[in-house]
C-alpha cells in the first residue's frame, strides 16, 4: 500500500518536472525571440508568444500523412529529450538515477540526432536531406572537443556519476574555477549543440527552410517545439551541472525541502545566464558553413579542451587537488 | 658428432633450402616439386625419428596427394607466377 | 622495401619461436617429475600422460600399436574432428568446383601404352595395399588416413592414365556418407550404451589378433573407406573433366 | 551421471552433415527443413545443457577415459550461454538459409551444418588440441562458405581469409605444441593448475602465439583485414553466420585463453590496446564505405574490438559487459546483415545511395531500425548494457584516454549509422517488392529478443553473475 503511494508521488514529482522543464523552455525561447529582437532594433513578440503558438499547433488537425516512420519520428525526438531530462538533476532533483550517468547522458544525447536523421528521411523534402546531412556532421564536429572536455570532468573529480559530481562541487569548488579552459571549451560546444549561430547550419531557416523540420506542420510541429524547448533545457543544464554545480548551494541532508527550493531557484537563474549568454552569441554572429564549422570545432575548441585535460589530469595524478 | 645428428642436420638443411626455393621460384611447378620435397624429408626425419605411423601419412599425403592436388591447380592456371 | 621488412619480421618471428623451442626436450627425458590433475574428480597423481600411454595403452585399449591407441581410442573425438576436416576439405572443393562441372570435355592426348597397361595392373594392388593398411591399423603403423591416401593414389593413377576416366561422384558421396555415419553411428551408440561417446564398447579380444581391441578395427574401415573416397573426389574435382 | 550429453550438440550436426548426401539423391526439396529441423533439435538441447550448466559445470567425458588422458568436454554457464546464443541464431538464420537458390544446395547446407557444429565445439571442448580441432572445422567451412558465390568478390574474400586463417591456425599449433613440450597435457584445466612449472619466455611465446591465432577468427586490429571482403563476397546468410557464429565462438575461446588457461592479469593492458585499436580503426573505416555489407563488416571488427576491450579491462564489470556485447552483436549484426541481403536483393545494388525509402515496409523498417538503434547502445535495447558496463569498467580501472577513443568512435559510429537511417527512411524512392516470410520471419525473431531483453535483462545478468568465477579461473 505505502509502495503504492510512493510510487504515485514518483511519478506525480517526475511529470511536474518534466512539465515545468518544458515550460521554462517555451519560456526562454519566448526571451530570446524577444532578446534577439532587441538587438537587431526590433519589437519582436511578446514572451508567452510561444505557448500560444503551441497550444494553437496541438489544436490543429493535420492532414498531410507520409507514412509510419513519419508519424514517429517527432515522438522519438521527444521521447529522447524527455528521457534526458530524466537523468539530468535538475536544481540538484533528479527523477531517474544511474551509476555512469556522464557516459548514460552521451548515449542518450544521440537519440534526437537519429530522430532528425529519421523524420527527415521520412519527409522526401531535399532541404530535410541537407539539414540532417548537417546535423551529424556538426555533432561529429563538436562531439570531439564536448568529449575530452566530459573526460576532464570525471579525470578531475574522478567519478562518473554526476550526484557525487554535484555533491563534489558544492563542497569544493566550482569546475568552472578548476578548470575555466574547460568551461570555454564546453561554452563553444554548446553553441553548437544548441544549434545557434553560428552553428545553426543544419537549420538555416532562411537557406533550406529549417531543414529537417520543413515538412512538418499542425501537431507535429507543436510536438517539435516542444522537443526543442526540452532540448534548450537539457543543454543549458548539462553545462550548469558539469561547471557550475548544478545551482545545488544547500544540501538537503540538512536543510529538507528548504534547500530544493532554493537550489531551482538558484539553477533556474544559472540556466537563464547561460541561455543568455549563447543568445547574444547568437545575435551578432552570422553563420558559418559546414565545413568551417567542422574545422572551426576540430581546431579551436579541440585543443583548448586538450589542455584542459591535461590540466585536469596533472590536478588529479599528481597534485591530488580533489579527494 | 654421431652418424644420427650428422644425417638429420643435411636432412634438415636440405629441407630448408627446398622451403626457401619453394617461396622464391617464380615456376609454380619447380615449387610444388619443392614442397613435395619439404614434405618427403620431413617423412624420412620422421622415420628416423622413430615414428612410421606419422611417416607413412606424411609420405602418402604430403608428398604424394598433394602435390598431384597442386599440379592440377596449377594445370588449370598458369605455370609462371607474375 | 616491402621484400626486406618482410625477411626482417621472418627472421625476428624465426629467432623468438627458436628461442622458445630451445627448452623443448629432444628425445627422452626424465619424467618422473611430472604429476596431473584430473579436473573432473579433483585430483592430484604422480603419472606422466605419454608414460601412461606406454605403460596401460595396450591393456586400455586392446589395440597393439599405441600410436592407433592415442588417435582412435584415448583421442577418438580429435579424429572425428580431423576426419570432418577432411570431409569440410572435399565438401568445399567440390561446391567452388561446381563451376566447371558445364565445361565441355576438351581434347585431351592419350597416355601410351605401357602405363595405360601398368596402371591397369596395379590399381587393384595398390587398393589392397590401401585396404591392408587400414585394416591393420591397430596391429600395425599406419591406419585409416594413409590407407585411404594409398587408395585415392591408385584413383590418381587412374586419372593420369586416362584422361577420359572419372570416378562416379553421386558413388563417392554414398561411401564417404556411409563411413561418416558409421563413425558418429559407432560414437553415439557408445554414448547409449555406457554413457561415454565414442566409448569402445566391444570385446577387445587377444592381443594382435586381427579381430580384437573393440570398435578400433570399425572406425580404422570407416575412416579409411572416408579418407580414400575424400581424397578421390578432390582429385576428381580438381581435374575438370566432365559433362 | 549427466542428465544432457553436451556432446550430441556436436554429434547431431555432424550426424545430419554426413546423412543430407544421401538425403539429397532422393530429393532436394527436404534438404532445408531438415538442416532447419536439426538446427532447432540442436537448440533445444542447448537449451538444456545451459539449464543443467547454470546449476553445476557439466563434465563430459569422451571415450570413457579421465582427463587428461582423454578428451573432455566442459560446459560452464557462460560456456552454455554463448553455445545457446549461437545455437539460437543459427536457427534463426536457418530459416533465412532456406531462400538459398544457388547450387550445390547439398554443400551449402553441408557446410552450414558443420559451421554450426565447429563454433559449438569451440566453445563447449575442455582441451586444447581439441579447440584446434574445432577451430581448424569452423574455419575450413567458413572458407568453403565464404567462396560460395563463386564470382570475383567471393574468391578474393575467401582467399584473403584461408591465408589468414591458416597462419592463425598455424601460431595456435605451436603455442599448443609448446605448452604440451612443457607440461606433457592437453587438458585446459590441468594446464592452468600448473602453469607456473612453465619456463616462463615459453609461457609468454605460447600466450602470444594462442592470442594471435585466435586473434584471426576473433577480428582483432591487425590480422582483420579478411573481414570486410570475405563479408561482402560471401552469401548473406553466410555474413550473418560468420558475424554471428564463428566470431563469437573465437573470442570465446579466446576470453578462455586468457582468462581460464592463463589466468594473466598484469599482461591485459595489451588487450586492451589492441581492442580499442580494432574499434577505432574499425569505426573510422566504416565511414567512409559506401557499399551497406562493407560497412556493416568494418562495423563488426569494430563491435569485436569493444568485446576484447571488455575482456582486457579484466574487472567483473567489464568482462560482464563484454559478455553482454557478445549476446547483443550476435542478435543485431545478424539481423542487419539478413536485412542487408533484402536490401541488396531488393535494389539490386549494395550503394547505400541508391537504396532510398527501402526501409519504409513496416517489415523491414521495424527490425533494421531496432538492430541499428541496438548496435549504437541505445538504451531500451540489449546493445546498451553491453557498451555501458564495458565503458563503466574502464572508467574505474582508470583507462582514460582508451575511453576518449571509445567515445569518440562511437560517435563516428552513430554518424553513419544515422546516414545510413536517413537513406532508408527517404522518401522518394522507388517501389520495391514486399520480403518473403523467410525474410521477415527471422528479421522479427531477432527484434523480438533485442526489445524483450532490452527492457528486462535481469536474467542475462543473472547468467553473467558467474563471471567472477570465470575470471578466476573457473570453468
Amino acid at each position: 500500500m505505502i509502495d503504492w503511494i510512493n510510487v504515485l508521488i514518483q511519478a506525480g514529482v517526475t511529470a511536474l518536472y518534466l512539465f515545468l522543464a518544458i515550460v521554462i523552455g517555451l519560456l526562454f525561447l519566448g526571451i530570446g525571440r524577444k532578446v534577439t529582437a532587441r538587438i537587431h532594433n526590433r519589437v519582436g513578440p511578446p514572451v508567452y508568444q510561444n505557448f500560444i503558438d503551441v497550444g494553437k499547433l496541438l489544436a490543429k488537425k493535420t492532414n498531410i500523412r507520409h507514412n509510419w516512420i513519419f508519424d514517429f519520428a517527432p515522438l522519438f525526438g521527444l521521447a529522447g529529450v524527455l528521457l534526458t531530462l530524466a537523468y539530468l538533476p535538475m536544481g540538484g532533483y533528479r527523477l531517474l538515477s544511474g551509476e555512469g550517468d556522464l557516459i548514460l547522458l552521451l548515449y542518450v544525447m544521440v537519440i534526437p540526432a537519429l530522430g532528425f536523421a529519421l523524420g527527415a528521411g521520412a519527409s522526401s523534402n531535399p532541404n530535410a536531406g541537407v539539414g540532417v546531412m548537417r546535423a551529424l556532421t556538426l555533432m561529429l564536429s563538436y562531439e570531439m572537443p564536448f568529449l575530452l572536455v566530459l573526460l576532464s570532468i570525471m579525470i578531475l573529480y574522478n567519478t562518473a556519476s554526476l550526484d557525487v559530481l554535484l555533491s563534489k562541487q558544492m563542497h569544493f569548488a566550482w569546475a568552472i574555477a578548476m578548470l575555466p579552459l574547460s568551461a570555454l571549451a564546453a561554452d563553444m560546444a554548446l553553441q553548437g549543440m544548441m544549434m545557434e549561430k553560428p552553428f545553426d547550419i543544419p537549420l538555416a531557416p532562411h537557406e533550406i527552410a529549417s531543414g529537417p523540420m520543413v515538412e512538418f506542420g499542425g501537431k507535429y510541429l507543436g510536438m517539435l517545439m516542444l522537443y526543442s524547448a526540452g532540448s534548450v533545457i537539457v543543454e543549458t543544464t548539462l553545462f550548469v551541472d558539469l561547471f557550475l554545480g548544478g545551482g545545488v548551494v544547500l544540501d538537503p541532508a540538512t536543510y529538507g525541502i528548504l534547500a530544493y527550493v532554493v537550489n531551482y531557484l538558484v539553477w533556474f537563474l544559472l540556466i537563464f545566464v547561460v541561455w543568455l549568454i549563447a543568445l547574444f552569441i547568437n545575435a551578432v554572429f552570422p553563420r558559418f558553413r559546414i565545413e568551417q564549422a567542422f574545422k572551426f570545432y576540430w581546431k579551436w575548441p579541440t585543443i583548448i579542451a586538450a589542455i584542459g585535460l591535461v590540466q585536469a589530469y596533472i590536478m588529479s595524478a599528481f597534485l591530488g587537488v580533489m579527494p | 658428432m654421431d652418424l644420427f645428428t650428422l644425417v638429420s642436420l643435411i636432412l634438415i638443411i636440405a629441407m630448408l633450402i627446398a622451403a626457401v626455393v619453394a617461396a622464391e621460384i617464380k615456376d609454380l611447378l619447380s615449387a610444388a616439386i619443392a614442397m613435395g620435397i619439404v614434405s618427403l624429408i620431413v617423412s624420412i626425419l620422421f622415420y628416423i625419428l622413430q615414428a612410421p605411423d606419422v611417416a607413412i601419412t606424411e609420405a602418402s599425403i604430403g608428398a604424394g596427394l598433394s602435390l598431384a592436388i597442386m599440379i592440377f591447380a596449377i594445370k588449370h592456371t598458369e605455370r609462371w607466377e607474375k | 622495401m616491402k621484400r626486406i621488412l618482410g625477411g626482417v619480421i621472418a627472421v625476428l618471428i624465426f629467432i623468438v619461436l627458436a628461442l622458445a623451442f630451445v627448452h623443448i626436450p629432444f628425445g627422452n627425458i626424465d619424467l618422473a617429475e611430472y604429476h596431473y590433475y584430473n579436473p573432473v574428480d579433483n585430483e592430484h597423481t604422480q603419472d606422466s600422460v605419454p608414460q601412461h600411454y606406454l605403460d596401460e595403452g595396450k591393456k586400455e585399449t586392446g589395440s597393439t600399436n599405441i600410436v592407433t591407441a592415442v588417435v582412435v581410442d584415448y583421442r577418438g573425438f580429435d579424429t572425428l574432428g580431423e576426419v570432418t576436416v577432411l570431409f569440410l576439405a572435399s565438401t568445399g572443393v567440390g561446391s567452388i568446383m561446381y563451376i566447371f562441372e558445364k565445361e565441355k570435355r576438351r581434347k585431351v592426348r592419350r597416355a601410351n601404352a605401357v602405363v595405360e597397361t601398368a596402371s591397369k595392373l596395379l590399381f587393384g594392388f595398390i587398393i589392397l595395399f590401401g585396404a591392408y593398411i587400414f585394416v591393420h591399423g591397430h596391429l600395425t603403423p599406419g591406419g585409416g588416413f594413409p590407407g585411404g591416401a594409398v587408395i585415392a593414389s591408385s584413383f590418381l593413377l587412374l586419372y593420369l592414365a586416362y584422361p577420359r576416366f572419372h570416378a562416379e561422384h553421386k558413388n563417392l558421396n554414398i561411401a564417404e556418407s556411409l563411413a561418416g555415419l558409421t563413425f558418429v553411428g559407432v560414437g553415439i551408440l557408445g554414448l547409449f550404451l555406457a554413457g561415454y561417446f565414442l566409448y569402445n564398447f566391444l570385446p577387445f579380444g587377444l592381443p594382435t589378433y586381427l579381430f580384437s581391441a573393440g570398435v578400433i578395427p570399425v572406425i580404422y574401415v570407416a575412416v579409411g573407406v572416408k579418407v580414400g573416397s575424400e581424397l578421390t573426389g578432390i582429385v576428381d574435382a580438381m581435374m575438370g573433366v566432365r559433362e | 551421471m549427466i542428465a544432457v550429453h553436451p556432446v550430441l550438440l556436436i554429434a547431431i550436426p555432424l550426424f545430419f552433415a554426413f546423412l543430407l548426401p544421401l538425403i539429397g539423391l532422393f530429393s532436394k526439396k527436404v534438404l532445408k527443413y531438415v538442416v532447419t529441423g536439426t538446427i532447432a533439435l540442436n537448440t533445444i538441447i542447448a537449451l538444456l545443457v545451459f539449464r543443467e550448466a547454470l546449476n553445476s559445470p557439466i563434465f563430459d567425458i569422451l571415450g570413457g577415459f579421465k582427463p587428461p588422458l582423454g578428451i573432455v568436454l566442459m560446459v560452464g554457464p557462460l560456456g552454455g550461454f554463448i553455445a545457446l546464443i549461437i545455437n539460437m541464431a543459427g536457427l534463426i538464420i536457418s530459416i533465412y538459409g532456406m531462400e538459398m537458390k544457388k547450387e550445390p544446395l547439398v554443400k551449402y547446407y553441408m557446410l552450414s551444418l558443420l559451421l554450426l557444429m565447429g563454433a559449438n565445439g569451440m566453445v563447449l571442448t575442455g582441451d586444447l588440441f581439441n579447440l584446434f580441432v574445432f577451430l581448424e572445422v569452423t574455419s575450413i567451412a567458413s572458407y568453403g562458405l565464404a567462396a560460395y558465390n563463386k564470382d570475383l568478390k567471393g574468391f578474393e574474400g575467401a582467399l584473403k581469409y584461408v591465408i589468414l586463417g591458416s597462419i592463425g591456425s598455424t601460431f595456435v599449433l605451436i603455442g599448443i605444441a609448446l605448452i604440451y613440450s612443457q607440461l606433457r597435457t592437453l587438458n585446459m584445466l590441468d594446464i592452468a593448475t600448473r602453469l607456473n612449472e612453465m619456463d616462463p619466455y615459453v609461457k609468454i611465446v605460447a600466450f602470444t602465439s594462442l592470442f594471435l591465432g585466435f586473434g584471426v577468427e576473433a577480428e582483432m586490429f591487425p590480422l582483420n583485414t579478411w573481414v570486410p571482403e570475405t563479408y561482402d563476397g560471401a552469401p548473406h546468410s553466410v555474413s550473418a553466420m560468420f558475424a554471428s557464429m564463428s566470431a563469437k565462438a573465437g573470442i570465446f575461446a579466446l576470453a578462455r585463453v586468457i582468462f581460464t588457461i592463463f589466468a594473466f592479469t598484469n599482461y591485459l593492458w595489451f588487450v586492451v590496446i589492441m581492442g580499442v585499436l580494432t574499434v577505432f580503426f574499425g569505426e573510422i573505416i566504416a565511414y567512409a564505405q559506401r557499399d551497406i555489407k562493407r560497412m556493416l563488416a568494418y562495423s563488426s571488427i569494430g563491435q569485436m574490438g569493444m568485446i576484447l576491450m571488455g575482456l582486457g579491462i579484466g574487472t567483473t564489470m567489464a568482462v560482464e559487459g563484454a559478455f553482454f556485447q557478445m549476446f547483443s552483436h550476435a542478435m543485431a549484426k545478424a539481423l542487419l546483415f539478413i536485412a542487408a541481403g533484402y536490401m541488396i536483393y531488393a535494389t539490386q545494388t549494395e550503394k547505400m545511395s541508391e537504396m532510398k525509402g527501402i526501409g519504409r515496409n513496416p517489415l523491414i523498417g521495424i527490425p533494421l531500425l531496432i538492430g541499428i538503434l541496438s548496435i549504437l547502445g541505445m538504451p531500451p535495447f540489449i546493445g546498451f548494457y553491453g557498451k555501458f558496463y564495458i565503458l563503466m569498467g574502464g572508467f574505474s580501472e582508470g583507462y582514460y584516454a582508451i575511453i576518449a577513443l571509445f567515445l569518440a568512435a562511437s560517435l563516428v559510429e552513430v554518424a553513419y549509422y544515422a546516414r545510413f537511417i536517413k537513406i532508408a527512411f527517404e522518401g522518394g524512392g522507388k517501389r520495391y517488392p514486399s520480403p518473403k516470410a523467410t525474410v521477415y520471419i527471422p528479421l522479427l525473431l531477432f527484434a523480438v529478443i533485442i526489445v524483450i531483453f532490452g527492457v528486462y535483462p535481469k536474467p542475462i545478468f543473472e547468467i553473467l553473475s558467474h563471471v567472477t568465477t570465470f575470471l578466476t579461473g573457473g570453468v
